[in-house]
């Protein structure tokens, strides 16, 4: 199993989690982060004093999936919170060792 | 001049003032936190430029003097003139008083229009527009209703405290800009949610409380008039505020707190023009005309696809057409001196009536020739890319809620 | 009439009708997050509600006539009759005025219990209940201390501004709907905090600027009595605010911002209802009583596991007592035209004690019996799970804050 | 004694009082999300404490007969024989009305120094440092100005409603905390942004409101002085406003949400001594000298290192040097009796410039000396790990904001 | 050694990090996620429109554990959690390979 | 690659971001936490009733790097974050499968 750690720009989050579901994903999970890198943060200016904002609003999702669905996934996200501007953002990848349903107890695929 | 008069209209004056952050708070929690200063933004600063233009010429030509029953004349430019006694108006109240109490009407009715057009103006526009407006639109009919021009003179229609003047202007203006500036992006498609409904019924609660200076202070006075005023607007806006929540359990299955604030406003918008007119019992189906009514107006920007953000038209026209007819129905002589329909003066309705149209359709045009002319030269609305990061960091450089600090 | 009261009046009913959003914020800012626009609504709701049930037969019971002592009559259902003149109570006011001051304490006494039943009461037993109420527990005490009842006619127990009619009224009613409802969800065992105590400390703030309407507007009329009420109302609520963060400093080490709008508040209820009767050293007294005895009060709600959420016992009904009682001692002749004990009268303190127990009686059987038949039928608590989301979305479909947006 | 004077006194003591909260909020939106309650509570600590201090002397040392021009005596200790009547005082209001007014002056200066010591002081200190300062900096210069003392009596510099007595002495006072407080950590290094610019901007709407009271009240009564003072209120708000605003724009491209509202409160500041000596066109250049003004002095504390973390200085001094000064040029005797340069009396502009270097000597030694004595003592700062915690968790165990619950 | 990864129930939190304390566990980080899954989400209503809204607040827990600690952790996390109805959560395992105390720069289990 | 998380105190952020970029990261996230461990929480008193916090705030980067640049960027982390008090956080080291940009669908290193 893997987890699919996706960093995205929040006004796509609704539509990716559309596209998600007709993959075959079954949840996710979203979180609001700061995000830092190319993109260009802004200036905010309180009574004269400028202040450089290097971080970007950006939201974080984390899609637990089976290996077969990864793919997918990942292709679903990217062209979904595609724009083609700088600060589409990232996708990686991880290893996941097992996954609990905690209602039932299942493991593994089950959990899903 | 009397004590007692003036205090009642220095401290509504007050009142009024105060109602500008309070509708600032009530539109400023409506939108999303990304727009809230932009939101407040365009409100208070209606404080500034209009007590600037109406401090020139403004005031003058509402109140001054009177040319061929349109326009008052430019003898009180600068407010030259205006004293500590009560020599150029006849009322029991300084000239200053007087002046700061319309003042203050003038500062409101152009920042009730920011609501329709939340999230996506510029400030620059916005701010020449109410400059403008408030000269081109505002002052005329002031003069019109209530300086000596042609509406209260010669139709003899009747406005307690500015149901044609405030409310259906303010209404019908919000209606031109949202044709003329366009949807925001994802309008009918994505999730476009309150941010801080707490702020919009602080609001709400600070214009419920401010209202009583804008009507009960319409009287110029503490008069019986002044206290009937109170009474009938209380009145109305509870009994609005009630039907508003009565009609969403209906509908939706769920009063909504929102809907308790915004029938409350709906009630204190129809009662506006009526208030001193009309007596309680009359106050209650005003209200209750208002709260239904208005509720049902909500969905038409839907079918129109006008995205009136904020609800200006459903509640501020709306509710100002149903104070300014009924009134021709309910004003009873013994209260305010002017009989409606039912109690024998049917004319009173179709001058009510006409003066309605005369509003709206002066207004619609006014309004809707300065914004064309504003987006063809220094453009209404800002860029995509501005309106997705939000109006308070791309037009002010500042940020809301900063609460991770 | 006399155009200074009048202008008095007008501003300080205007002032009390702002207490109930004051107060509103007050509550739902001790909230958690998800329940605060429940909270919110429950407040404001009075307006509308208590409105209604004011204009078509609550005033008319509490001012109108006199029927054995115990009760008005139905004359003014509809507030018929009342008029722009003061034909029919004996102030120098028009009679609107007087009912419209008159109709702000009815509105939100009920307001007040709101904080008790917090977080768990279900939106519609609530705006019955408050429906109920009004006509069938405050218009009586109404009445019978202020309209011509045996309480202030006969038992000559005096109530300056609502110590026994409102404070004592609502905190023991508080109580009885607490014993009915029983505690929320994880009471005594989660930790449940405020949500926005920047909200709590603007609305004590709201409530104090009022609440000299409330007092000093008691007088009614812009005479001494009233400035000397102003001045008292001003010392209790100060020096009992200062003695609750003293008496917090003490026993917890730190002084804290909740603390000293709660003892504000806790002052400013001990000395309405001896606001017009005593002098300024004496509310000094008061408030020091109010602010010590008030925050120690809060802790019996533990030992007696009554979940009176935000207080509403310790706050209203001690505060209340403090000053119906100590009123009783302190009353000069001089200023209010009555002597309390320290003043040569020991049977006021009598007359006092008396009218305190009545009122509670009285108050807590009816409100006792209403929630219980609504607790029969309708049910007063929302679900468990309901009040595990919260009720913002369970009864109203609407979140306070959404800051992510 | 006048009814109509004593309504609008007794309401402008309610509007002064509502300024003390709304300056909270004003300076509480400011501060970081976990400094904003310690931020309210210094404020309104104010308003327990100085009327606490004010009750037992401070307004007899003030008012109460005179001794050598420089201070008061003690007759009216605890206000004793202050009463229903004027008797003691010479105004149409009753004496408890005019104390009461005075008391709310006394309230709201020391609570405006707070904003130039946020973040980083201690409670404990602050709470001695203003019961000590209103007695011994507050209580003398009130004689001095309004109380019969030698700079309204023998110097003749006018005063209309607190430019000297308020707001160069907070604004003075604050410089000389700051420099015995010394900078916050992190001040000119580290990202210190304001956290809720919303209650900010409400603050603002609510000192506006206020203010009318503070200014047109100072008319001690509802007379064409009050009614002008109003005006040129407004005017000076509403202009220093859009300059402080256009001034942003010039500098930094943006106009900011901020910027409106500390462009309204300087030029309230600057009209405050001005308002009802001048005409509108005066308070016109006095707001327009604010706005540009006091916008310019923000650099200054940057260029000196000093942490006035809110602009108290930029804002309350300058505002108030600029008001006390231009005074000496704009006043009217048509107005309020005295002329000033530009209508034929050079000597006013010299008594208003030596007035301003009396009050800012005297206030800043004497703070100096306090705050230098508490440093030693009990300490003024909290400690460095207590600072980087927040002041609300480390001085009064309270969180702000809990959103999440 | 791991990262224990929880979505559950907000009002859990507390509980979980009772138990957990008992098992051993020395620490834990936690956040607040929008979750999406087989949890029915709830309707807003804002002046006559009707949002749909998918996501369910939920808290998001990590816990860096010892190889040994895990199942015990992973146990404890599964029955305090468990209400036993839908929405209850899942959890993750995910390797770790290293872990830092940033104090003293100990690694690996010295670390925890 | 590896994804490096770590838990700070929130106002170590700018510094910890500005030492990263020298090292030559090119981006991160950064969210808001509760953290448990040694440290000791606070307790808040609200009307008479105590409540031990036992949550600090604490901030949680990621920093998704190459394999080489790894033991560069944990160890400025640790310096720049460290205070030498308790509760100056963890890193935790993740093996990472895969990475990929939005915008661009470049994958592995080049994505970074
Ligand atoms: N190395 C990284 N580790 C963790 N998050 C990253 C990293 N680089 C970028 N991000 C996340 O991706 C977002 C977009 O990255 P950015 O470099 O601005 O644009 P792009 O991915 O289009 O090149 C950042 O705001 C940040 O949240
Ligand atoms: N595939 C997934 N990846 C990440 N998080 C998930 C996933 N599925 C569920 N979740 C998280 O678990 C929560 C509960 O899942 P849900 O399907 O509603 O209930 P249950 O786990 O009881 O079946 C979701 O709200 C979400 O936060
Ligand atoms: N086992 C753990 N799993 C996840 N996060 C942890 C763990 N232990 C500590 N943390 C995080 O690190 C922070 C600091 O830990 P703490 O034990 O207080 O101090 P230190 O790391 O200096 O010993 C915690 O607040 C928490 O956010």
């Amino acid at each position: 199993m893997k987890l699919i750690v996706a960093y995205i720009n929040p006004f796509k989050l609704d539509e990716i989690r559309d596209a998600l579901k007709e993959t075959g994903v079954t949840g996710l999970s979203a979180g609001n982060v700061q995000g830092f890198g190319r993109q260009a943060g802004h200036t905010e200016t309180y009574r004269g004093a400028e202040y450089e904002v290097d971080f970007v609003p950006k939201v974080r999702i984390e899609v637990l999936v089976d290996d077969t669905l990864a793919p997918n996934v990942i292709s679903t996200i990217e062209q979904t919170a595609r724009t083609g501007s700088i600060g589409d953002g990232k996708i990686a990848v991880l290893p996941v060792e097992d996954v609990i349903r905690i209602r039932t107890g299942e493991r593994g695929r089950d959990a899903l | 001049m009397d004590t007692g008069d003036t205090a009642w209209i220095l401290t509504s004056a007050a009142l009024v003032l105060f109602m500008t952050p309070g509708l600032a708070l009530f539109y400023g929690g409506m939108v999303r936190s990304k727009n809230v200063l932009a939101m407040l933004m365009k409100n208070y600063v209606a404080i500034g430029v209009v007590t600037i233009t109406w401090v020139t010429v403004g005031f003058s030509l509402a109140f001054s003097g009177d040319v061929g029953g349109v326009i008052g004349d430019l003898n009180l430019w600068g407010l030259r003139d205006i004293g500590l006694e009560n020599t150029l108006f006849e009322h029991t109240v300084p000239d200053s008083a007087f002046a700061m109490f319309q003042f203050m009407f003038a500062i409101i009715t152009p920042a009730l229009i920011a609501g329709a057009v939340a999230e996506r103006i510029k400030f620059s526009a916005w701010a020449i527009f109410i400059a403008v407006w408030s000269i081109l639109v505002y002052a005329p009919l002031a003069h019109w209703v209530w300086g000596g021009g042609f509406i209260g003179a010669d139709l003899q229609a009747i406005d307690f405290a500015g149901g044609l003047v405030v409310h259906i202007n303010a209404g019908i203006a919000a209606l031109a800009l949202v044709i003329a500036l366009g949807p925001r992006i994802g309008f009918r498609r994505e999730v476009i949610r309150p941010h801080s409904l707490p702020l919009t019924v602080l609001g709400a609660g600070m214009l419920w409380f401010g209202w009583f200076g804008f009507n009960a202070g319409s009287a110029l006075g503490a008069s019986g008039a002044a206290a009937n005023a109170f009474l009938t607007t209380q009145i109305a806006a509870a009994v609005a505020a009630t039907c508003w929540v009565i009609a969403e359990a209906v509908t939706h299955g769920k009063p909504t707190t929102l809907g308790f604030a915004s029938g409350a406003v709906a009630g204190l918008v129809a009662i506006t023009p009526a208030s001193g007119f009309v007596g309680p019992l009359s106050a209650v189906v005003i209200g209750a005309a208002a709260g239904f009514l208005c509720f049902w107006a909500l969905r038409l920007k839907f079918r129109f696809n006008f995205d009136d953000s904020l609800d200006v038209v459903a509640v501020h026209l709306v509710g100002g057409i149903i104070g300014a007819v009924l009134l021709g129905l309910f004003a009873e002589e013994r209260i305010g001196g002017v009989n409606g329909l039912f109690f024998g003066a049917p004319e009173q309705l179709l001058r009510q009536i006409a003066s309605v149209v005369i509003t709206m359709v002066f207004s619609f045009v006014v309004s809707y020739v300065i914004a064309l002319i504003l987006k063809a030269t220094i453009g209404l609305r800002v860029s995509e890319q501005e309106e997705r990061s939000g109006l308070d960091l791309s037009l002010h450089e500042e940020q809301g809620w900063v609460l991770a600090d």
